[in-house]
């Protein structure tokens, strides 16, 4: 009998495909044989259109492009843009950032978790983890006005200073976080449908991880000890203690476990931001049109989703003559395929959601 | 040789070992804000890759960038380049290769040496047009099959085309 | 834990008692939803709702029509055009037109504007019944609260 | 003193609404009581705008899918796609006529006795008619002639009739101790012995309760309608009122579900405590009520259980049953067996 496995598609709409991608796939009952997604859905043409905006302009764009963790992406390109143009951020700038980016990342695994249990069916979590983020994310309100677009950072600074009354409001907030994530992990960690989903599920080895690229939670998942903020530290991470989760397994719960561990690394990290917040201004002077002499940079930060990176080259005039931005989601989804092969069905949808990635980043 | 200008710690013996193995290799090299950018022909691209990769330790492609002059680039440079942005864990070092190329003579793919360069190889594809010998699967990675033209290009208008696709 | 502990705990079914404990003490915590139409949360101030002209204590336009926030704004939401009366000091806008459907509330215009004659509203009801209802003429840049959701919607809104 | 017209015309006539009425009650107290809990364990409020506290609510999604338009897909089977939901909904319906809802009452010399039909193998019926559904299930994703549901057609294929395995043997226990297979027997027998048979036998009543939440394609064994693998499973291509059967359906199938295990395990109408002294009183609220409150209680533990838990996978759920319900149920029977003969 001539065997036909099925050709499905799952997505562009598909409820777990967190944007839209497809994703190609042969199965043989149940068995994933192979799965190639598709991607471009969400293409923009951004790097295009930064060739025809001036630095200034492309900040609050780059607020689009992982529309999870914005603040990551303002800081990335306004690092490239300093270094470019050697500009020096005050010692209090460059802390306030360290506090928005880590408040950020808190931000951003609490919506993975949530996404990432309610794929996996346990509904709650997604509520109890959304409740966390939108606790931080009144901050970000209250901060600069907008909770999800931020355009919370700017070339040379932060566009407003932190007050103590503000201070206290965030130390206020992050005294609330933890109840919840313990709660999250009681329902989690321990639990047997949860281990059964997830241990064993999309493995991937520390070798292979490097070779494909990976970089962020799946890559330390494996364990494999990178972390941008530890070995080629910016915007004064330098000065903070924390220390980066590995496991070893390099599985869905493996991942499961990093990223939980780096929120209380995150909050550790901004507790330590605020204690120790330096005196003086906040943002650099910078000329109101500013032009580049011509050259090139490449400058990566720890986002959360993994090493985002940007490219900037410029020509002497007021707009970059070539912005590449480098996506962590964009590498980690390729190596989706060989994480999936051999997996059943059903997992496609946990791994997919393990590598937390944003649609947004990939087609830029 | 090119003029050597102050070189950051870590670089030189890269450098010396690129010039040993193939002599003539480097034509420029350029240091600037920490970072080190080599312009490299294309003749010999793939055992360049593959030696930094096995023997300097460069375990890591972090991205690759294509970029176009436009149609009349400046005296000496050529309209396309490529570049690749590698990284070694064991010193933390990361490395510039910039490679002149065109749409007519295809350069080496990387995919053999890291696999990560699969997608940004289909990426430059699409948005420049410069292929890839050796690619297993060189098509579009954003745009649909049938769209001509390669937006990135500086003469493709930034409005786009009306009709088309 | 020993082989035999994590046994008996598995026997014993503990990973799902505790998961339901947990969700039991969240049924009778207190529910964080409001009823929105009913009570709405206020957005703090510093809120970047509604770009509004603003005009000074005695009541004229701040706004001296110098296309700062033109130029500063990436998308292109300003059409503007400034005209001196002779005697007067300062230019006055004859056509302000701001698109609303274009805006991404990033602040530019709000940082670039000299005389802080523009700046966010707290206003998000920023719903339409089309499009030309989204773009703003030069009055229509200082109304303000529930006349200006009457003026989005049109005659649709409650 | 009952003329015959009344005795045998009316009240039979009466009995058949109420067990048609009953489920359908069940059914919109279900759709109100999962979406209220659910958000209420979320830490939201549910909904609560149409009628007071949202009672309403179960009508107006009724009212809405009943207008909504019915879409068959082009290729797909007509017969079986229209047959399923009907199908699905007609055998959980006639499983409630042989369940009883309370002891008999006395009007005069004529005894009411509160079920439509007391047959000496009740039990069996209940199960046999429950698993018909499965049919409708199958027939409803093959006939939409679309991948995904034919995926969550397979699923549950395999599902329910491997979990009905377990019931059966655990089913098999408590008339092993009743000696009968009537469900008003069954009962009696309890009352008789004093003590339920959920405590009598913990096992039969934890595997039993388990398979039950298997076979009504529930959380955390819901893969046939696994929202985030097969988009909405077996009944993805189903629209309008079409999906409003399947989707009563599914909740009539838990009260069912519910009704089987208050029965078997817990004593029907039998108040608590029957032989402590202290709680005799306990006795003057008539039946039906105190088997309402057990129900209602299962009914509460089914929504706790779907908010709380992840969703297992397909193989690890077959391995689940596989592994270790159905041994558990074999070595309980046997202990039961033994026990019953050895003391």
């Amino acid at each position: 009998m001539a065997f036909k496995e099925i050709a499905l598609n799952m997505g562009p709409q598909h409820p777990s495909t967190h944007g839209v991608l497809r994703l190609k796939l042969a199965i043989d009952n149940e068995v994933v044989l192979s799965l190639e997604p598709v991607v471009g859905y969400l293409h923009r043409g951004m790097e295009k259109l930064w060739e025809s905006l001036t630095y200034t302009q492309i900040v609050p764009l780059t607020d689009r492009l992982d529309y999870i963790a914005a603040l990551s992406n303002n800081l990335g390109f306004v690092l490239a843009v300093e270094k470019l143009a050697g500009l020096e951020v005050p010692p209090r700038g460059r802390y306030i950032r360290v506090a928005l980016a880590e408040l950020q990342r808190l931000a951003s695994h609490l919506a993975w978790v949530g996404f990432q249990a309610n794929d996996i069916g346990a509904m709650s979590v997604l509520l109890y983890a959304f409740e966390a983020r939108e606790r931080v994310l009144d901050l970000f309100e209250e901060y600069i006005g907008a909770r999800l677009t931020v355009h919370g950072i700017r070339i040379g600074g932060v566009p407003r200073d932190f007050d103590p009354e503000f201070v206290r409001k965030i130390e206020r907030t992050l005294d609330g976080l933890p109840a919840t994530i313990r709660n999250i992990e009681l329902l989690l960690n321990e639990n047997r449908i949860w281990q059964e989903r997830t241990r064993g599920v999309g493995v991937v080895g520390a070798a292979e991880a490097v070779d494909f690229g990976l970089t962020g939670p799946p890559l330390r998942a494996t364990g494999v000890r990178w972390d941008i903020r530890m070995d080629v530290p910016y915007s004064s991470y330098e000065d903070f203690e924390f220390d980066v989760p590995l496991a070893e397994h390099g599985d869905v719960y493996d991942r499961y476990l990093v990223r939980m561990e780096e929120m209380r690394q995150s909050m550790r990290i901004v507790r330590q931001a605020l204690a120790r917040l330096p005196g003086g201004d906040f943002t650099a002077k910078v000329p109101r049109i500013l032009r580049i002499p011509p050259a090139e940079v490449f400058q990566t930060i720890e986002a959360p989703k993994g090493e985002l990176g940007f490219y900037i080259k410029s020509n002497g005039t007021d707009k970059p003559e070539r912005v590449k931005m480098k996506s962590p989601s964009f590498i980690n989804l390729m190596s989706l395929a060989h994480m999936s092969r051999g997996n059943l069905f059903s997992d496609v949808v946990g791994i997919l959601g393990s590598l937390d990635i944003v649609l947004g980043e990939i087609d830029k | 040789m090119s003029d050597r200008p102050a070189l950051l710690p870590g670089f030189e013996d890269i450098l010396a070992a690129l010039e040993g193995r193939f002599p003539g290799a480097v034509l420029a090299v350029e240091a600037a804000r920490g970072e080190c950018s080599v312009r490299v022909g294309p003749e010999r691209l793939a055992d360049i890759l593959k030696f930094l990769k096995a023997e300097q330790g460069f375990a890591a492609l972090q991205d690759m960038i294509g970029l176009d002059r436009g149609p009349a680039p400046p005296a000496g440079a050529g309209r396309f380049a490529v570049l690749y942005q590698i990284y070694r864990p064991a010193d933390r070092r990361r490395l510039r290769l910039s490679v002149e190329a065109d749409e007519a003579n295809p350069l080496p793919s990387a995919v053999a040496t890291w696999r990560s360069a699969d997608w940004a190889e289909r990426e430059i594809f699409d948005m420049f047009g410069l292929r890839f010998a050796g690619h297993p699967g060189l098509r579009r990675i954003y745009l649909d099959e049938e769209f001509d033209g390669h937006p990135l290009r500086k003469d493709f208008p930034l409005g786009g085309r009306s009709g088309g696709l | 834990m020993s082989a035999v502990g994590k046994f008996l705990r598995k026997i014993f079914l503990v990973d799902i008692l505790t998961g339901l404990a947990v969700t039991l003490r969240y049924y009778f915590s207190k529910k964080v939803t409001v009823q929105y139409p009913e009570e709405v949360l206020p957005p703090p101030e510093r809120f970047r709702g509604i770009l509004r002209l603003y005009r000074n204590e005695a009541g004229e336009p701040l706004c001296i029509a110098c296309k700062a926030c033109q130029r500063a704004c990436g998308q292109g939401c300003f059409d503007i055009e400034g005209r001196r009366e002779e005697g007067a000091k300062t230019m006055k806008p004859v056509k302000f037109d701001w698109r609303l459907d274009r805006c991404s509330f990033c602040g530019l215009c709000v940082e670039a504007c000299p005389t802080d004659a523009i700046r966010f509203s707290r206003e998000f009801r920023m719903s339409g019944l089309g499009r030309g209802g989204l773009v703003f003429g030069h009055e229509a840049m200082y109304v303000e609260g529930d006349d200006l959701q009457a003026r989005l919607c049109g005659e649709g809104c409650p | 003193m009952m003329s015959p017209f009344v005795a045998d015309g009316l009240i039979p006539l009466a009995k058949i609404l109420a067990v048609i009425l009953y489920p359908m009650l069940m059914v919109i107290v279900m759709i109100w009581l999962e979406r209220r809990v659910v958000a209420w364990i979320q830490g939201r409020v549910g909904p609560n705008r149409v009628g007071f506290q949202g009672i309403l609510q179960p009508f107006a999604d009724a009212v809405k899918l009943f207008f909504k338009e019915d879409i068959i897909q082009r290729r797909a089977d007509r017969f079986l796609f229209n047959i399923s939901p009907v199908l699905v909904m007609f055998s959980t319906l006639l499983a409630f006529c042989f369940l009883p809802l309370g002891e008999s009452i006395r009007l005069g010399n004529y005894t009411l006795d509160l079920w439509v039909a007391r047959s000496p193998v009740g039990l069996l019926l209940v199960l046999g008619l429950s698993s018909i559904s499965v049919f409708g299930v199958i027939f409803g994703g093959w006939a939409s002639n679309s991948k995904y549901p034919l995926m969550g057609a397979l699923r549950s294929v395999v599902q329910v009739l491997s979990y009905e395995i377990p019931v059966g043997m655990t089913v098999l226990t408590v008339v092993f101790f009743a000696r009968s297979m009537d469900l008003v027997r069954v009962i009696e027998r309890q009352k008789e012995a004093g003590v339920w048979y959920g405590f009598m036998l913990p096992v039969s009543f934890l595997v039993f309760w388990i398979s039950a939440i298997a076979e009504t394609n529930r959380a955390p064994f819901d893969l046939p309608e696994a929202e985030s693998e097969l988009v909405a499973g077996y009944h993805t291509e189903y629209s309008g009122m079409k999906f409003a059967f399947f989707y009563m359906a599914e909740y009539a199938h838990m009260v069912l579900a519910s009704s089987l295990v208050v029965i078997l395990f817990f004593g029907g109408w039998l108040p608590p405590f029957p032989n402590v002294r202290a709680f005799a009183f306990l006795g003057a609220v008539p039946g039906f009520v105190w088997y309402l409150v057990k129900i209602m209680f299962f009914l509460y533990l089914y929504v706790w259980i779907r908010a709380t838990f992840p969703r297992y996978r397909f193989d690890s759920l077959i391995r689940l049953v596989w592994k270790w319900l159905i041994p558990l149920a074999f070595v309980n029977f046997l202990a039961v067996v033994a026990l019953r003969y050895l003391l």
